[in-house]
């Protein structure tokens, strides 16, 4: 899932400073697995901002709704009923960036913010702990790299590694990460498929240098554009 | 019938009571295994600059904002009153003069008593509880869509021994069979306690203490097996 | 003949070759080149033109090595797969050829994060083995990456790096097989101390012919003292220091250490030159570059072949 | 999915998982006090009016609970009602607050489970729940 991490309150009330009436919006998506944007960050954010401007004497007033997820127009419709009743001046987006961009491309006149930096695609390590595990590159080697990737996992994300640089397992950028290729290296041993790493790997086309986009085969005829 | 109550049925529904708490505690215990917490580096980079410092001014804002926004600061009153309503649950049986001068006498033990009115107030505390639960369960529609017979049930169950207390104490009705009363259903609510929903008591402690989660109050140092 | 470089002809010639280093400086003052390629002059073959070395900003290695030429120095040209995209890296390529450069290193590159710009983006478009393919085939096939002609190829003798010291030791010699398969003609190792494990290393190259496929020149950079072995030791990745090495520095005066250095060096170097497979030193005493007359000099490595 | 293998419900299979965690989601069901301050951190409660029916314990009570209460035996009406709960009634956040601590997502997860041994699926509003039908809804419309 996507994770994220509350922006730093300071940074969210320079964004928010000036306007009077915000509708702050959660998402019970992956911003809500991650703690980082659910309904509960919804409530406890609205209250730290309400103190803050009311400490500072500034007019202030925030409501907080929050939806199934932010990526899906069928649940942000929700957020319509309130949006035109209530008259917002700008609405705080606790969901990824796709849904902040999704929020503000249904709300063309009302500024939307981020309230949380979408940071990466990761696992849930633990309770509040959160790892990344892809890159979304959109061209998945993970199957000649024994389930392990090295767009990611690899700081300098060769696909021909190692490097010259691991010192002993770990990473020469740090002794606590893990050298990915060092641990391909092993699995593949271990799988009795070091073939796999011992041929090049040509010079991949990446796949995510522009806005991506996935229309899946059983649905092409209905949406794709005939030249 | 008092002497058979108050004799054979109550040893016999207080070591079941004992017993069957211990029985659910193994049975939890065994259901769950330690858990490992794996201690990560925070800051991957040496290069990484640490997070700037948050703020005194910040965290008193943070803790008003979690305090707010937790079930204390949602539902007080709820919150209040099932804490009184849990503290003087155990403390006017346990601390009442009457029920120690019976224990001491049987086997030698006692536990501090607390004035008579104390514990008639406490029972009160208690009757009221059970009331405003009742009422809840009948008027309050999140409250009602999820009770059933049995959460009534268990209810009136804890709800009796204290009501008959109270009328015993106060000698109101015939004194002998209220008591009689209040004994009976004091050993059921003893027998009760391990095997119906009551059992939360033990649940709680060692859920919210011990199970890591994100409502976790303590050091979550165990985990569910599968 | 690939590229007709010095180096290449040294080499193919069955000389025993000796590569040295030239750091560009980190502003624009040309006399640093100036000065550091004077001890150079006649000592080395060729000299690495290192590309923002530890990801610090410095002069441009393609800069760097057309001063070098201008100063009597054949540059082995280094480009590193960190800071620029595949479109970048081969138009680099064509501008260093078409300005004299005839010799190219490819490397993956120290990580941003060692430099002084620690949280720049780090690029990687490709890395160092597709490089090394990148620059075969625009010399070899006349292509570039995308497979469109070019209309003068730029015909580079083909250098890569080598760490015989790093896990997983047992993939190393197989790298360097993935390196020789994508284009690469020579190779310079990470500086040796342990010389243990570099045989071992050696004899499985050796076995697997690695060596009659492309050149290896051993890498060798003396220790100035013993506080920097012991730094090397802890802090630099990917470098293997045996603690024989430490006792030795220790048991000598401080004013000896640097002289015991060479002659560490120097005893390495006698190895080299008759162990099977080894075609020549790179020789990297960072920031001693004044040193490299004397310890070219009791290596026995002068006067070097003139080609 | 035939018609005839809709209608069936296979207890077996139900009992078999059901008693696979039967000691953990009995405790956990055991411990809920049916006391409803689960209901205000679910944020679909909330989002549609306070309506019990999207209350963590309700779903859990109404789908996990009712079937180790009836040990499996459950008519496919009762499945498909519960399909409803565990899957248009919860999006699976994971952050249902109980004052006991029961994990409830997990039992949700837990009946999900359950369900799918029995052929029924996520429902999704483009569809009519199961792969199956999805696949006849796209043929539909000519692919």
């Amino acid at each position: 899932m996507v994770i994220a991490e509350i922006k730093p309150l300071e940074e969210i009330k320079e964004l928010v400073k000036g306007y009077k009436k915000i509708l702050n919006t959660g998402c019970g998506g992956c911003t809500s697995v991650c703690l980082a944007g659910g309904q509960k960050e919804v409530d406890t954010l609205n209250t730290k901002l309400t103190l803050s401007f009311q400490a500072d004497h500034v007019p202030f007033e925030i409501d907080g709704f929050t939806v199934e997820r932010q990526c899906e127009v069928q649940f942000i419709t929700e957020f319509d009923r309130l949006v035109k009743s209530r008259k917002y001046d700008a609405i705080l987006s606790m969901a990824c960036g796709a849904g902040v961009q999704f929020l503000a491309e249904r709300y063309p006149e009302t500024p939307v913010f981020p309230a949380v930096n979408s940071t990466f695609v990761g696992v849930n390590k633990d309770i509040g702990w959160y790892e990344e595990r892809c890159k979304c590159c959109g061209d998945c080697v993970l199957g000649f790299t024994g389930g392990i990737c090295p767009v990611s996992m690899c700081a300098k994300g060769l696909f021909n590694g190692p490097c010259g640089g691991p010192q002993g397992e770990s990473c020469e950028v740090s002794k606590d990460i893990p050298c990915a290729w060092v641990a391909i290296y092993k699995r593949l041993k271990g799988q009795n498929r070091l073939e796999s790493i011992r041929t090049i790997h040509a010079p991949r086309q990446w796949r995510d240098q522009i806005q991506g986009r996935i229309i899946l085969e059983p649905y092409k005829a209905r949406y794709v554009k005939s030249e | 019938m008092y002497d058979f109550v108050r004799g054979p049925l109550f040893w016999a529904s207080a070591i079941i009571c004992i017993a069957g708490l211990i029985y659910r505690s193994v049975k939890l215990l065994r259901l769950t295994q330690k858990k490992e917490i794996v201690l990560c580096p925070v800051t991957i980079s040496p290069k990484d600059k640490p997070a700037p410092a948050i703020s005194a001014e910040e965290r008193k804002l943070d803790r008003i904002a979690r305090f707010q926004n937790s079930v204390i600061g949602q539902h007080p009153v709820m919150v209040a009153v099932s804490t009184v309503f849990h503290v003087c649950l155990f403390a006017s049986p346990l601390l009442l003069l009457a029920h120690n001068v019976m224990l001491s006498s049987a086997i030698g033990i006692r536990l501090p008593a607390i004035p008579d009115g104390l514990a008639d107030l406490m029972t009160i505390f208690v009757l009221a509880g059970a009331f405003f639960f009742l009422i809840r369960r009948i008027a309050v529609p999140k409250v009602a869509a999820i009770s059933s017979a049995y959460d009534y049930g268990v209810l009136f169950l804890t709800l009796m021994p204290f009501l008959t207390g109270f009328l015993a104490y106060h000698q109101l009705f015939h004194y002998k069979s209220v008591l009689t009363l209040h004994i009976l259903t004091g050993d059921i609510l003893l027998i009760a306690l391990p095997f119906t929903k009551i059992g939360h008591m033990v649940f709680f402690f060692f859920s919210r203490l011990h199970i890591a989660g994100e409502y976790c109050l303590g050091r979550g140092s165990r985990t569910w097996n599968t | 003949m690939k590229s007709g470089s010095k180096l290449e002809q040294i080499l193919t010639g069955k000389n025993f070759a000796v590569t040295g280093e030239l750091g560009p400086p980190r502003g624009a003052d040309v006399n640093v080149i100036k000065e550091k390629a004077k001890h150079l002059r006649g000592m080395v073959d060729s000299v690495n033109v290192t590309d923002n070395q530890t990801a610090m900003v410095r002069m441009a290695s393609w800069a760097g090595s057309v001063l070098a030429i201008q100063e009597g120095l054949e540059p082995n040209y280094q480009m590193v797969c960190r800071d620029r995209n595949r479109i970048a890296m081969q138009s680099d390529i064509l501008g260093a050829y078409a300005l004299g450069i005839r010799n190219i290193i490819c490397l993956s590159g120290d990580h941003p994060m060692f430099g002084d710009h620690p949280k720049s983006k780090r690029v990687f478009d490709i890395d160092s083995i597709q490089l090394i393919g990148t620059v075969r085939q625009m010399r070899d096939e006349g292509k570039f990456l995308s497979g469109e002609a070019i209309a003068v190829k730029p015909e580079m003798f083909i250098g890569a790096a080598l760490n015989p010291f790093a896990e997983p030791f047992e993939f190393r010699a197989l790298r360097m097989a993935k390196k020789i398969e994508a284009g690469a003609d020579f190779f310079q190792t990470q500086c040796i101390y342990n010389m243990e494990r570099f045989r071992e290393f050696m004899k499985q190259a050796n076995d697997m012919g690695l060596t009659e496929k492309a050149y290896l020149l051993a890498g060798v950079t003396p220790m100035k003292s013993l506080g920097m072995a012991k730094h090397m030791k802890k802090n630099v990745p990917g470098i293997d220091v045996p603690d024989a090495i430490i006792k030795r520095l220790e048991g000598v005066d401080k004013k000896q250490q640097a002289n015991e250095g060479i002659q560490i060096a120097c005893e390495q170097i006698e190895e080299f030159k008759t162990m099977k497979g080894v075609s020549g030193v790179h020789l990297m005493c960072i920031e001693w570059e004044h040193r490299v007359p004397e310890i070219a000099e009791r290596a026995k490595l002068l006067p070097r072949p003139q080609v | 999915m035939t018609e005839c293998a809709k209608a069936k419900v296979d207890s077996d299979t139900i009992v078999e998982i059901l008693d696979q965690k039967k000691g953990r989601m009995r405790a956990c069901l055991d411990a809920c006090a049916a006391c409803s301050l689960c209901a205000e951190s679910c944020l679909l409660y909330r989002e549609k009016n306070n309506d019990p029916q999207y209350m963590p314990s309700y779903k859990v009570i109404n789908t996990l609970g009712r079937l180790y209460r009836k040990r499996g035996r459950v008519s496919r009406e009762e499945l498909e009602q519960m399909q409803q709960l565990l899957w248009s009634n919860c999006v699976l956040c994971g952050r249902c607050y109980c004052p006991f601590g029961i994990d409830i997502p997990n039992m949700i997860a837990f009946a999900r489970s359950i369900l799918r041994s029995q052929g029924i699926y996520g429902v999704f509003p483009h569809t009519s729940g199961s792969p199956e039908a999805e696949c006849k809804e796209i043929d539909a419309t000519g692919n």
